[in-house]
């Protein structure tokens, strides 16, 4: 059974200065609260991991917690740039930042492999792009066509941090709507955290729900709002206006780590 | 009743032809932005069938407003099926289930080959893109593929700075070569036209001006000698109801 | 969109003699009907594929249905053995059985494949084991970690039968509760017949509800208590007593041809 | 109160002995009969945080009954979470998340190696068994396999007619060459007695006998020299706690 914490004890718990770190969630229920604790309590060296890295890392990368990125998709969805991403791989700043880069299904494949605990899995892809030259890929052949495919290695972060709706309090984790890779990224991991919008007594079966027994998880720590600005499907909305925004507040060096002052490492936080 | 070019945006036309492409597809790929709006629109006034899929793992989205993000809650609210990521990547995109797929990108050269890495050097960019994504794999999956780009010297380049995504590669017989399905790239649709490969050189060449539109101002934003069909066509301007139905779902 | 039709127009549409034909379900949405419609309609030279050949395959191969069986357990769960099955391979009455086995790992892997559209699936197994001489695997070495792994063919019937709860007039069908191989089943084959015990206006979503998209699926039918003596959740129930009669009916030849002529093969069908 | 031993059957000995097994574990995976009447036996008097996997793709299912097969209804509507079958076993038994499994078989050699698949010749067998379901990756994946089976010579046997499912292979150090993960078979529950692997040579020897059984009798239902520990235990009978749930259990 997952130990139910607060949000600082399971970040103080399971996270280490040089751990790899997959904050994970695709758009939805991107896990912001543990990603600013991670921040708050000065974590450094981190390796993140994620597909698609976006405000979250952007902050996370800006405040110089990243010692390397291993992602598929560096975007503010629907917005642009990841100023603070750019800032880190043009200028090295305020630090060098060491890239992975994935396509989004050698991604997915890497994680599922992961959950599996096997050492790669096989695809189509990859094929006739530059990428070849600078990631981790490699040629494999079918024993029984012979037919030319690749092989990517399996994902095995030493911590996996996701966001839900809500546990029960054995840890057991209910999430609906758009899941993303955050089941493999949990069970592929060596620790895991999962923050919730709400602990309930007793976990109602939900249309599209996936439940993650709380054996599978190290720590669960209720986090209500936890995903804002991104959302948690049928708790709060996605926030769009601030993807917006960070456009603006990221752009500069001075105003983005003021407003991370302000709002994240702060003691009295205004979100989160 | 048919509006005057002066009162329709280049990008509306965009749109609206990128749309058009959908009268007679099935099951349509689309990231945000334009693409996604094009997808919309063509469920609204060609295609009500027409199935959208996005990566975030929506099949069969119904959206009512355009979504910001590929992940907006919308999407999932109004979806047939929702699946995980790999399982997008495995059972929907690989096998070739889906028929049309929208791409963008920062850079595209002749064979329709696209760049959403970086400009400059990859080690030590110039700039910094976001990155592949999906588009490897859409591309070399779904049955063809369209392009949608503003055109500009920027974007339409005589060498990209990274292959991000393959299109038609080195040429005729390099899909095949490299065991891609589908047709690749069949349509790059920009503000001022399209262009289409050519059957046997796979080269993208003008097959179409948007209303208004100088061929030498084509051939002026393109980074390489662009060859025009002897049967250029000119874009059928959006019509009323067309642009109606956009700008009502652009105003939601 | 799928089309809606009668059973027998489904199966005389879709299955021909001498197809590889998958009619999944685990314990689960067995598609009894549309076995049975199968042997009404005289099918033979079948290769039968099934992770878990029960009574359905039973009276398939005890009819002389089939030519070949894929599968990897042939049991009547938690009763026995399957009399005709056995009566096949060890006697080869009514005909020889030619048999190509898996482990269950084998096969849900290699139906993942298929569903991938992959040519094979990699995984730990069948190491040491002397199924290994008898049946199609291979060894695969990871690019990455140089470990030794096992490769097993995709598979790719040219039918996949399944059953499900509900179907929507355009041919989305939901299935829910134990949802076993299905899914793979029907991605995997390159046609398929969906069976459900009732259509709908519109699907209404349910806890662990899966629901495939009509555009996947080639025709789907009305077949109301279509997977008895097996069930489907919220709708029926498992006939347990069946399964137990069930070893008496088939034990011999002449009360088991007996049985089927009267409940499956007569024009006036007692059940389906 | 404790029963007198000719009230209790071989069969509940064996049951109420495989239940206790569970005492401290903390996920089992189990087939049906009596490993499944075992682990919800054990849920009801040892253990009732127990998490019961069956490989239908129900975890931590709570039946009320026993169940004939292990998709039963009552599985599925109990469970935790219901995965499908290439779920099950990838991302649940490959990756060695379960620590007990309960597994049978039609025969067992001297090295817990097990045959479900066929008794004579494999291409022209005298019996042809269910054959191996899950059980090779049950046995290669998880924390430890308990063997349920009844004692007799046409089980116990010398020499395996298949080898169906690895138990330890040819003796020490044969599951670290294939790779396997958990310790292997643990201990073999009969209805005479429990057999163990010998911790240096691996070969299964005779730790305890239930209440009432010669050692002579289980010898002459051994297939090869059985040998036999020198602490030979005598099981604990069934409690009247233990016996009355297990009767209360399959009179549900």
């Amino acid at each position: 059974m997952a130990d139910l914490v607060s949000l600082r004890e399971g970040v103080a718990e399971l996270v280490s200065d040089g751990d790899s770190v997959a904050l994970e969630g695709f758009t939805h229920l991107i896990p912001f609260a543990a990603g600013h604790e991670v921040l708050r309590q000065g974590r450094r060296e981190l390796e993140l991991i994620r597909m698609t890295p976006d405000v979250l890392y952007d902050q996370m990368i800006g405040m110089g917690a990243a010692r390397r990125l291993v992602f598929s998709y560096g975007g503010n969805p629907g917005v642009g740039s990841l100023h603070r991403f750019r800032d880190a791989i043009e200028h090295g700043w305020p630090r060098p930042l060491e890239l992975e880069e994935h396509s989004h299904a050698g991604m997915a494949n890497r994680y599922a492999a992961g959950a599996a605990d096997l050492p790669f899995a096989v695809m189509r892809g990859y094929l006739g792009t530059d990428l070849v030259a600078y990631t981790t890929v490699a040629p494999i052949t079918c024993p029984f066509t012979g037919e030319q495919l690749v092989a990517v290695p399996a994902l095995r972060p030493d911590v996996a941090i996701v966001h839900a709706q809500e546990a029960d309090r054995q840890g057991n984790v209910q999430l609906w709507g758009i899941p993303g890779v955050q089941k493999e990224a949990v069970l592929g991991a060596h620790r895991s955290l999962i923050t919730v919008e709400r602990i309930v007594d007793e976990l109602e079966p939900r249309p599209g729900g996936i439940v993650i027994p709380g054996w599978v998880i190290d720590a669960v720590a209720e986090a209500p709002g936890g995903s804002r600005p991104s959302y948690s499907l049928g708790i709060t909305d996605r926030d769009n206006d601030f993807y917006r925004e960070w456009d603006r507040v990221s752009r500069e060096r001075e105003t983005f780590l003021e407003w991370m002052s302000r709002h994240v490492l702060s003691e009295e936080v205004a979100w989160h | 009743m048919a509006l005057r070019t002066a009162e329709v945006t280049s990008g509306e036309v965009q749109t609206v032809v990128a749309a058009r492409r959908l009268r007679h597809a099935r099951r349509v790929f689309i990231g945000v932005g334009r693409p996604s709006t094009a997808a919309i629109l063509a469920r609204m006034v060609h295609n009500p069938e027409l199935v959208l899929v996005y990566e975030s793992g929506t099949i069969g989205a119904k959206p009512f407003h355009i979504p910001l993000s590929i992940g907006d809650g919308e999407l999932a609210e109004t979806a047939d099926a929702i699946v995980s990521v790999p399982e997008m990547f495995n059972y929907w995109i690989g096998p070739g289930r889906i028929d049309v797929a929208f791409l963008g990108a920062a850079q595209i050269d002749r064979y329709a080959n696209l760049n959403s890495t970086v400009i400059g050097e990859y080690p030590h960019p110039k700039t910094r893109l976001p990155g592949a994504g999906g588009a490897p794999e859409i591309a070399s999956s779904c049955g063809e593929v369209v392009v949608i780009a503003p055109h500009s010297k920027r974007t339409f380049v005589e060498k990209l700075d990274f292959v991000s995504t393959v299109g038609h590669g080195h040429g005729p017989g390099c899909r095949e070569h490299l065991g891609f399905r589908g047709a690749g790239p069949t349509a790059v649709i920009t503000d001022l036209g399209v262009l289409e490969p050519h059957p046997e050189s796979k080269q993208l060449v003008l097959t179409c001006v948007h209303e208004g539109v100088e061929v030498e101002k084509v051939r002026d934003e393109t980074g390489w000698e662009l060859e025009v069909v002897s049967d250029l066509q000119v874009t059928e301007p959006p019509t009323g109801e067309e642009l109606a139905a956009l700008r009502e779902l652009v105003s939601r």
